[in-house]
């Protein structure tokens, strides 16, 4: 198949090997376009195509439509949809599982998101625990942005004031303990 | 009653007030608390974007490490995301036997397994089910009469498991808050999105959604929340989006158990309201008359 | 009594088993007709209109032969046939032995009202001091505790709802009659245990059931309870699921170790609803869910109170079941969530819609909005509720709510000075039926109705007071936000409360719905031999729908009936001696109830007695005190025996009961029923209607006297029968044609088949599989092999019918033969099963390559084998080819599954084979709905379009390109298929010219047209002429064969009677007045009057005639006459009116 | 062929010319015979005659504004069964209407009969036509005509047109086969004639007319001819409707009939073979009428009369053409036609109907609708 855009990489379904996208389509194939996903999206204003649209593009396995929009960056993982599809279809699942294809094979546009969750990972992998002075610091300086950052400010010192944000490293002992663990699933993932 | 305590990452940091309430009110509902040996972040949202596999072992790396103590007691998760993400575990597995078994591999570099049985509850399902009014009412040293509370539930401890109350129009904090003596603020948007992380990374989109929950909260005299996350989001942005909207909206925002415990009459070293970030002057003034103080 | 050759039992009284059960009665077998509501009718109760021509006609389901055997009234009010048992409030408790011979046991549950002493005055409910929201209104309105359930019907009793009685007495003490016995002995009698470890829990229910006239016992925990099982006796028990020590699901073990009788409820927070289920598996009965609903729990204990009161039990034995037990609307509650039902008043169900709508509604019909009586002018109809939804175990569509609400919404159109602005919310609009898309066309283009296809997902407060306010994305993408009056919910079905239970019961399959599952190529036959169903409790179908499988249950009903008797059922129609009084003087013997001393206090029944005598007006009168006891009805039996009078008039209470008893006294006074009559004397005399004694005197004096004037000028000539030829003629010898045939023959009736082409079988030959798998072929294969081994059978191959005369009951009809010979021959009844066919393509290039197919085509190829699915690639299917727009503007209802089954197909040989399917509105009602789901799963892609956008096919280098716009991505996608598939829809045969030879009329689509589209589906206006399969529409084969049985159901109730009798009131021509205006012929709806050229007169079919009065009402000569409603008589009896003896 | 056609007037005399043109149509036109109204005694009331004879039109006259029998009736008879040729009647408009309506009750056939239709300036009543002839034997139908269709139908000696052609709103037979029309036309040089139908246009072929165009003043002399009749109709209606206002108004009204039916014999709809008056439905026994009079102490005798005349409203009403032929034939002069005018046209309206409109219209009551008088059943169909 193709669309009257001849760029398109995309294939039909089944004809690829096993492929990440593919199995999302599978798993959202029951789809009938209601809809219901679009309505019940508080963030759908927000999105640059309605989860809608989104599914439809992954049905028909247009993987460079998709990845140009934001649509899935702006889940905020509220599960209405998930909920509310009346084929039952895992929606917020699979707005997680376009996060990951978009970290995993670098297709996105605004790096914001991606960034903000690899800095809290490495965050994980260090400490155990999450530090949120740390991740913030080093999340708004990855980004560049004294823009962004600046719009945090207040906060930052109002939580600073309440002594919420404490200079104490979390209580897991040893340092870099989950680096084994880091490390096996890296391992067992480019196995497979 | 025992149970395994899970506080997670934020209860150490930005929500040490809701820890401390937490257990001050569980302590003094008589159950015990039993903390879990070097737990580690549950992956939060994170985890999930960059292998699915790792928000898997994460989470299960704590549940491993609460069955190694041999004793078979419930999770209590006062954090939603927390809350989901173990809770989310269990379900998977369930679902694919092969999972386990990966999900093993992986722990067997830190020597752990983990075992399906440990069942993991929310706060807010412990709070409501697992005491009655009575027990609540024996408890509460003065009442909480004329203050109207705005139950805000969040999304992801009713969303997608529907473990202990109806995920679209949930209820589980009205028996609570009248047993204290206090009246339920009746809205609809108890269980709408706060946005969640999108402050961090799309935050205007996450300051529409935080406005229209203060917007329909208006009358009451505070909210309470079930979430870090949600208490974060709903305290933080008050003045900002006041402005932007040219309303006043300033409410008082408070955790569950700060609430309860003010009935209770735990002092204030364990309730810290004092880290709260939206507290107005209106809601401490009533909350003075009943206090006397 | 006649006496009965077999009998059936049908569970349900709603239209299907009314249906059923008039057509067995029709055939003269005796019917037991259940329904565990105090009321027949089920959902019509509440409907009063019904699409396509939105009214209502349900009357014309009433026989057309033997008209006298039954009511003659509005069936929506009630129903009366001498060869029916109507028994409500009554279920089915158990059903033993085998087909042809079953025993069934009924359960009848007591009203506290007595309905044999009822008269319906409604003294009761004006001093019940109780109001609650009432059922018959979907709740909009509100009734007393002592209330009619249907408040229309006829007779209509009044019933206690237990459940929201107080037991104040007030309605004992002011019965006339002594009907209400409130049993508050028995209540207090029934004791509870409640066992929970909270004070405040025991305590409140404790209080509840108390004051609901129950005894109460508590107990705090597990052991306690445990304890006070072993001392005493108790009814119910009421069990928490959660308490310290002893757990509520350790109780309930220890109960039914020690009572395994004891009825246990759990009761349960929302946490432990597992453990409660978990407990349901281990006997509990129920549960309840905390906090608790007052209203509900009440009504459960009550209902547990009423299961164990000492029921009585009836034993009867029949030879068939059909189960119709119906459907239950989808619960709005479950949605309530997001659709604000409930909390919302201005949200409505459909249900609660057409009450809104109904004359006898809320608002006498006023289109008001629930909340504050405000006009609504904006409504908004959401499609699917509760159907085609996973989450709900509702992987099926409901069928009907799309029509239903296109009705509603042209129905609303007319109201409020035609302001309405009415906008439907739809997936796909299925309109599948006959003539179905006009009528939405005709909505959306003549009356405005708006059509968006988008699924609502919640509904929320509008800005201004009470208004509403919808969120929906529509098919651009767009989020909208539009605020309306009144949102109406299109709730679907459910399998109805009790389905299991009834299943087991009955020993049927249900299918993973809830619904009752039918076997293979059947809408009727269940997995239990001689059990059938029929209407919606197989999934729910509109009227006509409905009627068709409810005519095919009775008639396999009416095949094992009679292969176990022997032979079929024969109507015998009554001929007992009467006496010729036409040439006597009219002699009225007058019998009078006095109800007691009643309508002696009330109007001084003697005095009007003896001024009727005194005016010679009665020339014997018989008094009796209450001519509803059998002692007092064998008296007046007696004395009508040897009574010198020549007419009986009966002044009582309830004259619809009178029905039956009158054919009884008829018989044993050897009098002519017309010869009697009864008239109602009581209901003037009703407390509460303020008359002095003066004016209820006079009430009833003129009543009887009216009565009497009528009596006296009734013709006592008895109707002259006519001779049935007991043979049918079918033609068409497709599957209903010959499903027809046999089905006739089966029952020991001569058939002579004809088919115009060279062999048999018709579209049967060409199909590979149904989507459910099976093989048409073998089914074409089983029904030959009968076809040739039958007896009664004459097959005529390559013949045509030429010429038919004649009328119902006598035909003649000429044969034309291959070689131009005529056949001439004689049959009582004709079905016609003339056949369709798959439309030719005109367009998409049908023609340029040989890789453009149509469906039909593709399962040619792989019946034969010469297609290799392993080779296709890409597979494209375009639906709705030259159809569903003008020129061919109907759904042909096959076509979707028919791609459906061959994508799954295609599929399941080769999963890599790319399916496309383009479509415009999935046409997949019912269970069939499920392969739609399951053909997403399989990756079939689905691309919708519109008839502005339809897809572009080339023909290029002989490869095919295929364009179309994906209407949610809103750009164009282009398809390189290997094959393509093109869905065009069926087209009727070529039978004009059977049209003409038996009088029929034929649509604008070709399609024969039935009498009635919804009522009479398989008849003709033509009497004695029937309709089946293709020719009157698209349909499956399965849906075929059930049309064909319900065809020969339909012809078997004219071919069991030697004669065709004539109904008492009939039309007749007094030739002498006669000018031949013909005026009369065009009125008549039934067809039953010619102009015989020949003697150059009129002439009445008075089998046919249906006595409607149509005919004397158009001809301005008198010379139209309806026995029994005579110039002279009329003219008396309004006189009598308007004058009194005396007066 | 011709449509419309201009016919020479000889001597300035129509009623000669017409005479003329009907010997035509038995002799150029295929015409087995013609209808028209011709004086038997001379000088008397013309009547209807049947001729096959050219020669024998002499005393033709159709423009005689006489109208002593709506022939309706006749040409019914005359058309119930094929006759093997084919007649041609000089009708009235409301003749032709009558007949039309006839035709839908199957008494009569559109086939064998070719309609003429003259228009119509009105006729006197029975009584006034012989005191028209005779004060002043000299008057002729020409004068009468000259007149009449420049408005003027009153004469000095105070004779007048009938009320019925008074409130005639039908003037020009627009459904005749033929139209020999008049007004707006000098009737002393030329008749128009056109055709209604292609069997008239035929016949005009065959009588060799040529092609002209319509009259200049024709339209408007229909137009204010229409507009002063239905002005007198609507008076006629008011004061009808406030006489017959309630029960006791209308047997005022009816007072002096002594059933004698005449009005039903004159009536061209009524088609009955036997009145149901006359059988013995009305047939009462003699304690009835007793008791009758006893309800309230007085009974009109013969009884049944308002039954009567209520009887045929309802039964013809829906026919009526308002021909007058009832009042012209009523012995105590009770004004029948102004009632049956009245309810006629409430009732016509309230089926959407015109009585002799067209034969293709279904007669109200023969067409069963589901929808109809919901101002009747409140809107609830």
């Amino acid at each position: 198949m193709s669309t009257n855009e001849p760029n398109t990489n995309a294939s039909p379904p089944g004809t690829r090997g096993a492929d990440a996208m593919q199995t999302l389509a599978g798993r959202l194939s029951a789809c009938m376009q209601c809809g219901t996903c679009t309505g019940s999206c508080a963030n759908s204003e927000s999105m640059d195509i309605t989860p809608r649209h989104l599914w439809r593009l992954v049905q028909l396995g247009l993987k460079d439509c998709i990845f140009d929009s934001a649509t899935f960056w702006i889940c905020s993982s509220c599960y209405y949809c998930t909920l509310r599809c009346p084929r039952g279809l895992p929606l917020t699942d699979a707005m997680g599982e376009l996060k990951r294809i978009a970290v995993a094979e670098g297709l996105f546009r605004d790096r914001t998101s991606p960034l903000f969750y690899r800095t809290f990972l490495d965050t994980v992998r260090r400490y155990g625990r999450v530090r949120e002075m740390e991740v913030m610091a080093r999340y708004f300086l990855a980004l560049r942005s004294p823009a962004v950052s600046a719009g945090f400010t207040p906060l930052g010192i109002k939580l600073l004031m309440k002594g919420k944000i404490k200079p104490r490293i979390p209580g897991m002992s040893g340092r870099g303990k989950l680096g084994p663990i880091y490390d096996k699933v890296r391992e067992m993932e480019a196995r497979s | 009653m025992k149970y395994f305590y899970y506080s997670g990452c934020s209860l150490e940091g930005t929500a040490a007030e809701y820890d401390t309430s937490t257990r001050a009110v569980l302590r003094e509902l008589g159950a015990e608390l039993m903390e879990i040996e070097d737990w580690s972040c549950c992956g939060a949202s994170a985890a999930e974007s960059a292998s699915y596999l790792l928000s898997m072992v994460l989470p299960a790396r704590n549940i491993a490490l609460a069955s190694r103590t041999g004793i078979e007691a419930d999770f209590v998760v006062p954090c939603s995301a927390c809350y989901l993400n173990l809770r989310r575990v269990g379900d998977h597995v369930h679902r694919d036997e092969a999972l386990a078994q990966r999900i093993n591999e992986v722990l067997s570099e830190e020597g752990l397994t983990y075992q399906k049985g440990l069942k993991t509850r929310h706060l807010l399902d412990v709070l409501a089910n697992d005491f009655s009014c009575e027990d609540l009412d024996e408890r509460s040293r003065r009442k909480l009469s004329g203050f109207k509370v705005a139950p805000y539930y969040g999304c992801q401890c009713l969303r997608p498991y529907r473990d202990f109350d109806d995920p679209q129009q949930p209820a589980s904090m009205d028996p609570l808050i009248e047993a204290l003596g206090a009246q339920v603020h009746p809205w609809s948007a108890g269980a709408r999105c706060c946005g969640a992380g999108l402050m961090t990374t799309k935050k205007n989109v996450a300051l529409r959604l935080v406005g229209d929950i203060l917007s329909a909260a208006r009358g009451a005299d505070c909210i309470v929340t079930v979430c870090p996350m949600c208490q974060m989001n709903l305290e933080s942005f008050q003045s900002k989006i006041s402005r932007e909207r040219g309303e006043k909206l300033d409410i008082s925002i408070l955790y569950l158990p700060q609430l309860l415990g003010l009935a209770f009459g735990i002092r204030d070293r364990e309730l810290n309201l004092h880290m709260n970030l939206a507290l107005t002057e209106p809601f401490l003034h009533k909350l003075r008359t009943i206090t006397g103080c | 009594m006649k006496e009965k050759i077999g009998s059936a039992l049908i569970v349900g009284a709603g239209i299907s088993g009314i249906r059923s059960a008039l057509d067995l009665a029709e055939m003269n077998y005796h019917v037991i007709l259940i329904d565990r509501a105090p009321h027949i009718g089920g959902t019509l109760r509440q409907l009063d209109r019904q699409f396509p021509d939105d009214h209502c006609g349900m009357c014309k389901m009433l026989p057309l032969v033997d008209r006298d055997a039954a009511s003659q009234y509005c069936l929506r009010k009630g129903l009366f046939h001498e060869n029916i048992d109507i028994m409500l409030s009554t279920d089915l408790v158990s059903l033993e032995g085998e087909p042809g011979r079953f025993q069934a046991t009924l359960r009848f549950k007591p009203s506290l009202v007595d309905p044999g002493r009822c008269m319906g005055c409604g003294e009761c409910a004006r001093v019940c001091p109780v109001e609650i929201p009432d059922e018959f209104n979907a709740g909009l309105t509100l009734r007393k505790a002592v209330y009619l359930p249907v408040p229309h019907n006829i007779p209509n009793h009044y019933v206690v709802d237990e459940a929201a009685c107080i037991r104040c007495g007030e309605c004992q003490k002011v019965c006339p009659t002594e009907a209400i016995d409130l049993k508050l002995e028995s209540r207090r009698a029934f004791r509870i245990l409640v066992v929970d470890d909270e004070l405040v829990v025991r305590d409140s229910i404790k209080e509840w059931l108390e004051d609901e006239g129950f005894s109460v016992d508590m107990a705090e925990s597990g052991v306690e309870a445990v304890e006070k099982l072993g001392k005493r006796e108790y009814g119910l028990m009421l069990l928490d699921v959660k308490m310290p020590g002893m757990d509520g699901v350790q109780v309930l073990k220890a109960a039914r170790d020690m009572r395994p009788e004891l009825p246990v409820m759990m009761m349960t927070a929302y946490a432990t609803v597992e453990t409660a289920v978990e407990a349901i598996k281990m006997g509990a009965r129920d549960y309840l869910m905390k906090p608790f609903d007052i209203e509900k729990l009440v009504s459960i204990v009550v209902q547990y109170y009423q299961d164990t009161e000492s029921i009585p039990e009836r034993r009867v034995d029949v030879g068939a079941v059909i189960l119709a037990a119906g459907f239950e609307s989808s619960d709005a509650g479950l949605v309530k969530d997001t659709y604000g039902y409930g909390q919302l008043p201005n949200v409505v169900t459909s249900i609660e819609f057409e009450r809104l709508l109904s004359g006898t509604g809320p608002s006498q019909g006023k289109l008001l909005r629930p909340a504050d009586g405000r006009p609504a002018e904006k409504i908004a109809w959401l499609q699917c509720v509760g159907s085609r939804n996973l989450h709900l175990n509702a992987d099926y569509c409901s069928s009907i709510c799309c029509m239903y609400s296109i009705k509603e919404a042209l129905l609303a159109k007319k109201h409020n000075g035609g302001n309405v602005d009415a906008s439907i919310f739809y997936m796909d609009m299925r309109t599948f039926g006959k003539d179905f898309q006009r009528y939405r066309d005709r909505a959306q283009q003549e009356h405005g109705v708006k059509f968006i296809r988008s699924r609502v997902h919640s509904v929320e407060p509008g800005a201004s007071n009470g208004s509403l306010s919808i969120v929906y994305s529509d098919p651009a993408g767009t989020v909208c936000q539009e605020e309306f009056d009144m949102v109406v919910l299109a709730t679907g079905q459910k399998a109805p409360r009790g389905t299991s239970a009834l299943a087991e019961v009955a020993g049927v399959e249900l299918n993973p719905w809830g619904f009752c599952r039918v076997s293979d190529f059947s809408l009727t036959r269940t997995s239990r031999d001689g059990v059938f169903v029929s209407g919606s409790f197989s999934g729910l179908r509109d009227v006509s729908e409905s009627l068709i499988q409810a005519g095919s249950a009775s008639l396999c009903a009416s095949a094992l009936l009679h292969s176990k008797g022997g032979e079929l059922a024969e109507v015998a129609h009554e001929r007992y001696p009467v006496r010729e009084v036409s040439r006597e003087m009219p002699l009225t013997a007058l019998a009078v109830c006095s109800c007691g001393e009643i309508l002696e206090r009330a109007a001084g029944l003697s005095g009007i007695v003896e001024t009727l005598q005194k005016a010679g007006l009665v020339s014997e009168v018989f008094r009796f005190d209450r001519l509803c006891t059998r002692s007092d009805w064998e008296d007046l039996r007696k004395k009508t025996e040897s009574t010198r009078c020549n007419r009986v008039l009966i002044g009582a209470c309830l004259p619809y009961v009178y029905g039956k008893k009158l054919k009884e006294l008829s018989r044993s006074a050897g009098l002519a029923t017309s010869l009697m009559d009864v008239v109602d004397i009581r209901t003037p005399a009703f407390p509460g209607l303020d008359g002095d004694k003066r004016s209820v005197s006079r009430h009833i004096l003129t009543a009887i006297e009216m009565a009497l004037a009528r009596l006296r000028g009734v013709d006592s000539l008895s109707p002259v029968h006519t001779e049935v030829i007991r043979k049918a003629l079918v033609v068409g010898g497709g599957i209903a044609g010959m499903t027809a045939a046999l089905a006739i023959a089966d029952h020991g009736f001569h058939v002579d088949l004809v088919e115009r082409s060279p062999q048999l079988g018709g579209n049967l030959r060409t199909l590979h599989r149904t989507i459910e798998g099976s093989s048409p072929r073998d089914l074409l294969e089983r029904t030959l092999s009968r076809i040739e081994k039958h007896p009664l059978l004459t097959v005529h191959m390559n013949a045509r019918v030429v010429h038919s005369q004649g009328r119902v009951g006598r035909f003649l009809t000429t044969l034309e033969k291959e070689d131009g010979r005529g056949e001439a021959i004689e049959h009582g009844v004709c079905i016609l099963a003339t056949g369709g066919k798959e439309a030719a393509p005109r367009s998409y290039c049908y023609g340029d390559s040989e890789a453009i197919v149509t469906q039909h085509e593709l399962e040619g190829m792989f019946r034969e084998g010469v297609l290799d699915p392993s080779r296709l690639g890409i597979v494209a299917m375009i639906q709705c080819v030259d159809s569903r727009e003008e020129g061919r503007n109907y759904c042909s209802r096959v076509c979707c599954v028919s791609a459906l089954k061959n994508a799954l197909y295609l599929k399941e040989r080769n999963p890599d084979t790319d399916v496309y399917i383009l479509y415009r509105d999935m046409m997949t009602y019912g269970f069939l709905e499920t392969y739609y789901t399951q053909a997403r799963r399989a990756g079939v892609i689905f691309i919708r379009y519109d008839l502005e956008d339809r897809p572009a096919v080339e023909v290029i280098d002989g490869r095919l390109k295929v364009s179309v716009l994906d209407t949610v991505l809103g750009r164009q996608i282009i398809l390189e298929p290997g094959l393509l598939v093109l869905s065009t829809g069926i087209v009727p045969a070529e039978h004009v010219r059977e049209a003409e030879v038996f009088g029929l009329s034929i649509n604008e689509d070709g399609f024969l047209m039935e009498a009635e589209s919804k009522w009479r589906p398989v008849d003709f206006m033509r009497q004695g002429v029937f309709l089946c399969g293709l020719a009157h529409s698209p349909r499956s084969i399965t849906e075929s064969i059930a049309m064909a049985e319900a065809a020969a159901q339909r012809a078997l109730g004219l071919l069991c009677r030697r004669e065709l009798p004539i109904g008492s009131t009939v039309a007749e021509v007094r030739q002498s007045l006669c000018s031949l205006c013909e005026r009369c012929i065009a009125a008549c709806p039934y067809g039953a009057r010619w102009r015989n050229e020949e003697e150059d007169r009129i002439e009445v079919d008075q089998p046919a005639c249906q006595g409607c009065g149509s005919c004397a009402a158009v001809c301005p000569n008198g010379a139209s006459v309806i026995l029994g409603f005579r110039d002279q008589q009329i003219l008396a009896v309004i006189d009598a009116a308007l004058e009194q003896v005396g007066g | 062929m011709a449509k419309r056609a201009m016919m020479e007037v000889v001597d300035q005399d129509p009623v000669a010319s017409l005479r003329i043109l009907f010997g035509r149509l038995l002799e150029d036109a295929e015409i087995g015979a013609v209808l028209v109204a011709q004086h038997l005694n001379k000088g008397g009331v013309p009547m209807p005659a049947l001729v096959t004879d050219p020669e024998r039109f002499e005393y033709a006259d159709p423009l005689a504004p006489a109208f002593p029998i709506n022939a309706a009736k006749i040409v019914s008879r005359l058309s119930r069964r094929p006759a093997g040729e084919t007649v041609a009647a000089v009708l009235r408009p409301c003749e032709i209407r009558a007949f039309i309506e006839l035709v839908k009750l199957k008494q009569g056939n559109m086939h064998d009969v070719l309609l003429l239709g003259i228009d119509c300036p009105g006729a006197f009543g029975n009584t006034d036509y012989a005191r028209y002839v005779e004060g002043n034997g000299s008057r002729s139908s020409v004068d009468f005509l000259t007149a009449a269709i420049r408005g003027k139908t009153s004469t000095e000696d105070g004779l007048d047109i009938s009320p019925a052609c008074k409130a005639c709103e039908h003037p020009v037979p627009e459904n005749a086969d033929v139209i020999i029309g008049m007004l707006g036309v000098d009737v002393k040089s030329s008749l128009f004639l056109y055709a209604g139908t292609p069997r008239g246009e035929e016949l005009l072929s065959k009588l060799n007319f040529s092609e002209i165009r319509e009259p200049e003043d024709r339209r408007s002399a229909v137009v204010e001819l229409l507009e002063r009749r239905i002005a007198y109709r609507d008076r006629m209606f008011e004061k009808t409707t406030e006489a017959t206002a309630d029960l006791e108004k209308l047997t005022a009204y009816l007072a002096n009939c002594v059933n004698c039916y005449n009005c039903r014999v004159a009536c061209p709809v009524c088609y009955c073979k036997e009145c149901v008056f006359l059988t013995d439905v009305f047939d009462h026994e003699p304690a009835q009428y007793l008791r009758w009079a006893r309800r309230k102490g007085i009974l009109k005798m013969p009884s049944d009369t308002i039954f009567y005349h209520l009887t045929r409203l309802a039964h013809m009403s829906t026919a009526c053409v308002g021909c007058g032929q009832c009042s012209n034939a009523c012995p105590n002069n009770i004004p029948v036609m102004e009632l049956f005018r009245t309810i006629a046209a409430c009732t016509q309206r309230a089926f959407g109907y015109e009585a002799g409109r067209s034969a293709d219209d279904e007669p109200p009551l023969s067409a069963f609708r589901e929808r109809e008088f919901s101002e009747v059943t409140g809107g609830k169909d």
